[in-house]
């Protein structure tokens, strides 16, 4: 250490996080053995060192013991690093000058034996104290944050945080895939537990979203790439023609009318396939935009170039474009909420359910459609053949709480299966089962709702159902669907008749949320819902700074808890553009010219093309704006030329060598 | 250029474990012989002079000025000579890669002291022993007893087995390098601080060398010299040819680059380098421009003896000395 | 390929014909079986009720013969009985996975003399059929195509339970295929893989007779002209106690059940004698007429 | 000083692995994280020094760790494709093949480097890594790099 | 058959912690990949999936939720566990990934080892009978394996069977004598080196 001139002193403080690391490491043993290391000045240990009491310990001990380095031992790093810098700064010191060591998530949480738990800790806290010897000041790097922001899916979670921002003056992106945003919301006829009326709820939120001023709403599109960093992204978005000029569309229906398809013949995505479109429609009469659009797999004009253009001529507007391209637009953001929602669980994975075989096997989407005014069957709930059910088994967790589909809660079915009940009830008057293997009903006024369904003469049965079949053993079962339960309440295995079917399918990531992850450098939990920063303290933050996430692409959750998690999100990217600047971390790489010798081994391996070379001075240089940290460089450069701010090399040598050399 | 007033300077020579090229490099000086024999006597110098090892023991303690040790340190006349003329010289140089860094001998540590007697007394293709003698350290012969040195298991560098002043790199050093830390020696210029390494640039070779450069360098396939058609200009590395020069510290004019050889390594890594070999390792892993295991592995295959090729001089003093056995 | 067979003991017996039938099928379609070698019972499922560890060292003891016989590289056995395949299955998979017992039962085989090198590979003869042979060359086969035969295919339980391989754990449709495939109409039925009782039928019959019952009414109500399955005891069951089960239940639910071996020897144009159709108890008039 | 034949020794008695782990900021350390969050247990063999990114693994960390006395090394990055840096794990996987061959050279077994992709949700994955990595090196017996370096320091 | 403990108090549905067998559920769980046992719901899926529920005294999941409070006596002394046809529905359907079927399995053997098996139940002598004739022999003939089966239990049931038999003898599909192992004895004493 002969190259330092001042003196190292270094504090060195134990965390006992309650019982959580002293119930397992001996942290005043600890704090003793560290007290003796090199450059020690001060070693304690302390109950709770994240604690103000702690912090202020900490800026105590700077003062008096003319502390220069600081060691917390405690948690891991990325729950409290920011909390110790923050104090060493209010001691007046750098922040850089702390080394933390994560001895509860790294010793205590994940190891029984104490001897070597203990000897574990004793290493790891000497490591740091060698380390810390080494660290530099450095200061962090602040950028201007972009004031506008992308939201990526125009679910309720979408469109409240869009409202939100927008209406705190932000300029937002929304970019939703599908010709109309609203996602599963605007599927639905009424929502649990007030069952108030979806339509009359969502869609003045719709057309808000399309009216302001500070919206950007681009439906049939797509991120594509995305680059840049916090506070300043760079986006592409690429729009997918819908070969209606959106400009000109009024949504009259004109070219609908017009088309040379006299009846819809096409699957309708929104009503799941259960009612028919045509080539060219609208999704739905309260569509946001409300403009056509042409399917350029059914249309014949595409597939054979042959047909006559009723529909362009029927459009008075002249809106209808055939020669349409995909448009990639490129836009500056300095933060991004992403709300690209679930996926309902496909029935076919469960065979024993019948789903796909027997007609009236229906999902619990499928229905929501039925009981919709405005959807395929006007409201009515009724068998293929047009008929009421006299009776329906509605079964719960189907693709939730199971090992070999998805293993989690999906939370929200045990309370639409609810409203389900009520509303087929109502629309029929049928004999409606629930078969429940727990009723999950947690939630303001959730409990309510269940205890008002079980006074209105709904069966709830309690049990897994095994099999719903139509072999019949004796004659009331005769050309029914027979669903074959436990009823495990009576401990008794019984089969019920029933003329209809409702699968209440979970949610389930969607299918692209792995690309989307990758887009945007964010994490996905085991299960593929996006990841959260902290489960409990950062719920709508992403490990990758200015990434948000909300709604139902979390995991799942109900429209209530979607749309305070949107403004949670929204809040979130507020404070940070509010804040006007993001501070960096400093561990950007640098070049040490007298080192480099030019031998360009650097120049291609910059993911973020941050290194050029200086023909002049025939030697590389790094540009500071674009290293994001991830020292690739650094290894690799062979003259040793090349080092980075936080991480340099005689840093991680010094810890390396107090991790496996006793040194008193 | 020699300064008349000043005293002659008292020089060593002597070389370890080593080829003789770097005692050769010494004569290599050609007209500054002169100078060098102007401002020097040459108190011992096996190669040259018939100064017996008694004579050296009987010197005064630092009675030599400048000591020019070469070789690396493999048996224990190596190591007597080392700490005897450790303590009889007041400046005493690792002089060439041999005593810098273990040098060439030093490849000896990809084996064992067992393994080599077993291949020269036993296994050679040329070896006729059928009682499978083995040099013993002592021989009683009529005359008394013989004492032969010991051969040691492991190459070690003069660092490694005594106190140095300083060290000049190269297989061998550069001469020019030479004449000019002697002069600096002896005209008493400031010297730079103990322990450092001295003739050299200070920056890698690739710096000196004139070959062109890629700014996409991108390599998809490894090959020997000898499989490319060198055009003389483009820069090795660019074309698939593994080449030690950019971890390479500067000193020997690119020489070996300059003869259209890929550089070696012999004038040892950079000064923040702690371990050359893999330093370069991580610059050639980088550098393979593939993502494919499969096909990683495979270009990786086409590197022959990449121990032997990373560490080619500098194996004693790399992080790992030798090959465990 | 070359496929080392594995009869099991009702093949030798009971379910004579399924062997009769398989072996005249295989020998037609030019499929290689080579018997493995003193191989003995599978364990079945009684042998499981006493002692685990000795049921799955006998069944080792098979695996390991198979290797010796079967030479370097994977080998391919074909067990054709729906329990020696699951048993030699389930057995396969344990030794995969489980450490302890893998080196519990090596070590008893090690004591017999044998080795068990984890090379095996279990196959049902519908499996080596559609994704071996293939379905394709099997329907250049035919010779008599089954035409308006409706087929009613049960599978049985311990083909694809516990351990689906190649059909769907829930929802098997390998027999359908190749009924279809020798042009038979493959009855959709939702009782596929309802347990037939298994040796209950014997032993506790009146359960057991009960749920034979259920599955032969089923496939009546559902206008099946014939029954075909892949496992001799559940061909047994359903078969052989039909009278029986008749006068029980007042009930007429006769239906020929052969084994599907059977039915492809017919559509390939086998005579009957080499097929066992002899050894039936009903008649399989629908294709013999 | 100084002929020492490195001797083959019997593993000592209470001798317990130690083993360098590098892990990436992202992917592999928040793994550990998540294991000491969801309370998995594994052998206290590691001891983790976090970088950004696999991509910032010098071979001479791990040649380093082992001449210090690590018992083997372990690197933990994100899944191919999922860099947070785009790329840097690649980097670091060709960078340790090369290493890995280099020190097949030197006599070292291989299972003391071990380089593993383990995202931030597999916490059990981490577990289970350091479980099989500890055991392996129990079986294996302390590294002899450092006896070898230290008869070499004077 | 639901009749309180050991006929002592007959009509008395009370269980006392004291006459609960606490070990009984752990030793269940040794069994490859038993210890999911602990994660059963209680949902029903095996009992209604189960072909044989309708006859057993107990359904699947009432067995399996008495195995984990340790009603070993109950568990082993009723019909359940014999009825149990080895189907594996149960099995594949558990949204748990419980293998029921091997707890079966397992119940079976413990009620075996500790003969505590409802006696007469012609299932168990089923099985003590096929597990003699494969140790003997090393394969099975049926012929022998019902009439030994029928002498254990109940010699007159054979009676019922016997137009069944000669049915079966005249299409051949039972025959007398069955080819054997070759090496019986060391097949024998491999069976013998193994033990649970
Ligand atoms: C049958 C059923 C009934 C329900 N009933 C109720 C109820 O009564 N009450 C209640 O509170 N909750 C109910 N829910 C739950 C409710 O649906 C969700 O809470 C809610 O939809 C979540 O909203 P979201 O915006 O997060 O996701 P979503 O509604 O799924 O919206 C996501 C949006 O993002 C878009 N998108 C996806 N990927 C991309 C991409 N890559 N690029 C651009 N856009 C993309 C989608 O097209 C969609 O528009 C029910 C759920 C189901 C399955
Ligand atoms: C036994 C128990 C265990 C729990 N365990 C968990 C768990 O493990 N994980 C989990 O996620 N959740 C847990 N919870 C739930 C958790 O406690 C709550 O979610 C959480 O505390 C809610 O935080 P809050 O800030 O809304 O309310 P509170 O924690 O109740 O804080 C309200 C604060 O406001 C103050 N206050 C009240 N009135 C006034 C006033 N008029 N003026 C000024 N100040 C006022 C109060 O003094 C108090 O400090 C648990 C709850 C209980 C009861
Ligand atoms: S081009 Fe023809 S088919 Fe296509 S939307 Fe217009 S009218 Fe319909
Ligand atoms: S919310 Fe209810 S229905 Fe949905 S998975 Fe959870 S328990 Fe099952
Ligand atoms: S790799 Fe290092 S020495 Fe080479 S050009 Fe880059 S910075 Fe300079
Ligand atoms: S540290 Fe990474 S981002 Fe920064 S210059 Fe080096 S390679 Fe580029
Ligand atoms: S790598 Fe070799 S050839 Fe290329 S510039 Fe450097 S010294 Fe010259
Ligand atoms: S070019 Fe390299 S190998 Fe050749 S002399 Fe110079 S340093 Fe040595
Ligand atoms: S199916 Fe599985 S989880 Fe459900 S009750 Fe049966 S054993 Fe328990
Ligand atoms: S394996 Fe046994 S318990 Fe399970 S479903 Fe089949 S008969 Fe019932």
């Amino acid at each position: 250490m002969s190259h330092h001139k001042e003196e190292i002193r270094i504090g060195v403080y134990i965390c006992h996080c309650g019982h959580n690391i002293a119930g397992t490491v001996d942290v005043t043993g600890i704090a003793e053995y560290a007290s003796r290391l090199p450059n020690v000045v001060i070693s304690k240990d302390y109950k709770y060192m994240c604690s103000d009491p702690g912090q202020v310990l900490i800026g105590q001990d700077i003062a008096e013991h003319k502390l220069n380095r600081i060691v917390v031992s405690s948690c891991s790093p990325l729950l409290h690093e920011k909390t110790f810098r923050d104090a060493l700064v209010k001691g007046g010191l750098n922040p850089f000058f702390l080394q933390m060591v994560n001895i509860r998530e790294n010793v205590s949480w994940v190891h029984t034996d104490t001897d070597d738990a203990n000897l574990k800790a004793r290493d790891l806290v000497r490591a740091a104290v060698h380390r810390v010897a080494y660290q530099k000041e450095l200061t962090k790097k602040k950028v201007p944050v972009n004031p506008d922001v992308l939201i990526v899916g125009g679910g309720i979670a979408g469109i409240s945080a869009a409202l939100t921002m927008a209406d705190a003056g932000k300029k937002v992106f929304l970019v939703e895939k599908e010709p109309t945003i609203g996602g599963h919301m605007a599927l639905f006829d009424k929502t649990f537990p007030t069952l108030d009326c979806a339509a009359c709820i969502l869609t003045p939120k719709m057309s808000s979203v399309k009216k302001h001023p500070n919206i950007t709403l681009w439906s049939y599109s797509e991120v594509s790439e995305v680059s840049g960093f916090v506070g300043n992204y760079k986006v592409k978005v690429t729009r997918k023609p819908r070969y209606v000029i959106e400009e000109l569309c009024v949504g009259c229906y004109a070219c609908v009318d017009e088309c040379i398809f006299k009846e819809g013949k096409f699957p309708d995505e929104f009503n799941l396939g259960m009612s028919k479109r045509k080539p060219v429609y609208l999704p739905f009469p309260q569509a946001t935009p409300l403009v056509a659009v042409i399917d350029d797999k059914t249309c014949i004009h595409f597939k054979t170039g042959k047909c006559q253009q009723s529909c362009a001529k029927a459009c008075d507007r002249n809106a209808i474009d055939f020669n349409q391209q995909p448009e990639v637009k490129e836009i500056e953001v300095g933060t991004v909420i992403l709300t690209t929602g679930f996926k309902a669980f496909d029935a076919r994975r469960l065979p024993y359910y019948g789903y796909g075989k027997f007609p009236n096997v229906f999902t619990s989407l499928e229905v929501e459609r039925m009981v919709n005014a405005s959807g395929p069957t006007e409201g009515h709930v009724v068998l293929k053949d047009g008929s009421k059910p006299k009776s329906v088994g509605i079964v719960h967790c189907v693709g939730s709480r199971d090992e070999k589909t998805n293993k989690w809660c999906s939370r929200v079915c045990c309370m639409y299966s609810l409203k389900l009940a009520h509303l087929i009830k109502e629309h029929t008057g049928a004999e409606v089962y629930n078969f429940y293997i727990d009723m999950r009903t947690p939630g303001k006024g959730y409990e309510e709702f269940y205890d008002k369904l079980l006074r209105e003469d709904v069966h709830f049965i309690r049990g897994r159902v095994a099999e719903v079949s139509d072999w019949a053993t004796t004659s009331d079962e005769e050309g029914k669907l027979i669903m074959r339960v436990e009823d495990t309440m009576v401990g008794m295995v019984r089969r019920i008749p029933v003329d209809m079917v409702v699968l209440s399918v979970g949610l389930e990531p969607r299918d692209d949320a792995q690309d989307i992850r990758k887009l945007f450098n964010i994490s996905c939990s085991t299960e593929g819902f996006f990841l959260e920063k902290h489960p409990k303290l950062a719920p709508v933050d992403t490990f990758t700074d200015g990434v948000f996430i909300a709604g139902a692409a979390q995991g799942p959750r109900d429209i209530p808890d979607s749309v305070a998690q949107a403004g949670a999100a929204a809040a979130q990217a507020l404070a940070l553009i509010d804040s006007g600047h993001v501070e960096l971390e400093p561990n950007t790489a640098y070049i040490t010219d007298t080192l480099c010798s030019g031998c360009k081994s650097c120049l291609n391996i910059c993911p973020y093309k941050a290194i050029a070379f200086d023909d002049e001075k025939r030697k590389s240089v790094i540009n500071e704006a674009l290293c994001k940290g991830c020292g690739t460089c650094v290894a690799s450069c062979p003259s040793g030329a090349i080092r980075q701010n936080l991480f340099e090399d005689e840093e991680i040598f010094s810890e390396i060598r107090g991790l496996f050399v006793e040194s008193i | 250029m020699a300064n008349e007033s000043k005293p002659k300077i008292k020089m060593a020579v002597y070389w370890g474990a080593a080829c003789g090229g770097c005692c050769v490099s010494v004569l290599d000086v050609h007209e500054s012989l002169f100078a060098v024999i102007d401002a020097a006597d040459l108190v011992f110098w096996p190669i040259a002079l018939d100064t017996k090892y008694a004579d050296v023991e009987a010197m005064e303690d630092a009675s030599i000025d400048l000591c020019l040790f070469n070789g690396a340190v493999r048996n224990s006349e190596n190591e007597h000579m080392a700490h005897v003329l450790r303590k009889k010289s007041k400046i005493l140089v690792a002089y060439g890669s041999c005593a810098h860094m273990g040098g060439i001998p030093g490849l000896a540590n990809f084996s064992d002291r067992e393994s080599l007697m077993r291949r020269v007394y036993d296994e050679s293709e040329s070896t006729e022993n059928p009682d499978k003698i083995r040099p013993q350290h002592h021989y009683e012969v009529k005359e008394g007893t013989l004492e032969i040195p010991v051969f040691y298991n492991d190459v070690m560098s003069l660092g490694q087995i005594t106190d140095v002043d300083y060290y000049i790199p190269g297989c061998p050093p550069q001469t020019e390098r030479l004449v000019e830390v002697f002069m600096a020696i002896v005209t008493g210029q400031p010297l730079p601080p103990k322990g450092s390494v001295i003739g050299v640039s200070g920056l890698a070779q690739c710096d000196e060398c004139t070959r062109k450069k890629s700014d996409q360098r991108s390599v998809k396939q490894i090959f020997r010299p000898w499989e490319i058609e060198d055009d003389g200009e483009t820069c090795f590395m660019d074309q698939g040819v593994i080449c030690m020069g950019p971890a390479t510290i500067g000193g020997c004019g690119v020489r070996c680059v300059k003869g259209n050889a890929p550089c070696r390594g012999c004038y040892g890594p950079m000064p923040e380098v702690r371990d050359m070999g893999a330093k370069l390792i991580s610059t050639i892993g980088t550098m393979i421009d593939l993502e494919k295991e499969e096909e990683i592995e495979k270009v990786i295959e086409q590197i022959e003896d990449p121990a032997g090729t990373f560490y080619r001089f500098s194996l004693p003093a790399a992080k790992i000395r030798r090959k465990l056995s | 390929m070359k496929y080392l067979y594995y009869p099991g003991c009702s093949l030798r017996s009971t379910g004579r014909a399924y062997e009769e039938s398989l072996l005249a099928v295989f020998r037609v379609l030019g499929i290689d079986l080579a018997e493995i070698d003193d191989w003995n019972c599978c364990g079945a499922t009684n042998y499981m009720s006493i002692n685990e560890h000795r049921a799955i060292a006998i069944t080792t003891r098979n695996l390991a013969l198979a290797e010796q016989q079967g030479g370097s590289g994977e080998v391919h056995i074909i067990a054709p009985c729906n329990a020696c395949y699951m048993g030699l299955q389930k057995t396969k998979i344990y030794l995969d996975t489980e450490q302890g017992l893998r080196e519990k039962i090596l070590k008893t085989m090690e004591g017999a003399g044998l080795r068990y090198e984890g090379r095996v590979v279990i196959r049902h003869p519908l499996d080596v059929l559609i994704n071996d042979f293939g379905l394709d060359k099997l329907k250049m086969a035919v010779k008599k195509p089954l035409h308006d035969l409706r087929v009613i295919s049960y599978y049985g339980c311990q083909m694809v339970r516990p351990i689906a391989t190649f059909d769907h754990e829930a929802d098997p449709v390998s027999m359908d295929q190749v009924a279809m495939t020798l042009g038979a109409t493959a009855v959709d039925w939702g009782m596929k893989l309802r347990c037939c009782g298994g040796s209950m039928t014997s032993t506790v019959p009146d359960v057991g007779q009960r749920l034979n019952y259920l599955l032969l009414k089923e496939a009546k109500a559902k206008k099946g002209d014939i029954m075909i399955t892949a496992c001799p005891l559940c061909q047994f069951n359903l078969e052989c106690f039909q009278g029986k089960i008749s006068k029980k239940f007042r009930d007429d639910i006769s239906i020929p059940v052969m084994f599907f071996t059977q039915l492809m020897g017919m559509a390939l144009g086998i005579p009957e004698k080499e097929l066992g159709i002899h050894r039936l108890f009903v008649k399989p008039r629908p294709v013999t007429v | 000083m100084s002929d020492n034949q490195i001797n083959k020794q019997a593993i000592p008695a209470n001798w317990k692995p130690r083993i360098a782990a590098f892990f990436c900021n992202w992917c592999t350390y928040t793994a550990s994280d998540l294991a000491g969050v969801s309370r998995l247990k594994y052998p206290a063999t590691i001891r983790v020094i976090r970088i950004m990114c696999s991509g910032r693994l010098d071979p001479q960390f791990v040649t380093d760790a082992f001449a210090e006395g690590a018992d083997a090394v372990l690197i933990g990055g994100c899944h191919p494709g999922d860099c947070h840096y785009a790329n840097g794990n690649y980097k670091c996987l060709r960078r340790v093949h090369l290493l890995k061959k280099v020190l097949k050279q030197m006599g070292l077994e291989e299972e003391r480097l071990r380089l593993e992709w383990i995202s931030a949700s597999e916490g059990k994955r981490l577990a289970e890594v350091v479980s099989e990595m500890s055991e392996a090196i129990l079986k294996l017996g302390p590294c002899k790099v450092k006896q070898v370096v230290e008869h070499y320091e004077k | 058959m639901n009749s309180g403990s050991n006929g002592k108090q007959p009509f008395l549905h009370i269980k006392r912690e004291a006459d609960l067998d606490k070990e009984f559920s752990k030793r269940i769980a040794k069994l490859a990949h038993g210890e999911k046992l602990y994660g059963c719901i209680q949902c029903g899926n095996c009992s209604a999936t189960c072909p044989l529920s309708p006859y057993m005294d107990y359904t699947p999941r009432k067995v399996i939720a008495m195995v984990r409070a340790g009603f070993r006596d109950e568990v082993l002394s009723n019909s359940t566990v014999w009825l149990c046809a080895s189907c594996y529905s149960c099995t594949v359907e558990c949204p748990k990934g419980i293998k029921i079927t091997d707890i079966m399995y397992a119940l079976k053997r413990e009620a075996i080892i500790k003969k505590v098996y409802p006696r007469n139940f012609a299932i168990p002598a089923l099985s003590r009978t096929f597990y003699d004739e494969v140790r003997a022999g090393g394969r099975i003939n049926e012929t022998w394996l019902l009439t030994r089966f029928y002498m254990r239990t109940n010699i007159f049931k054979a009676i019922g069977f016997i137009g069944l038999a000669l049915k079966l003898f005249g299409t051949g599909r039972l025959k007398l004598a069955e080819k054997k192992l070759k090496d019986r004895q060391q097949f024998r004493r491999m069976v013998e080196s193994t033990s649970n």
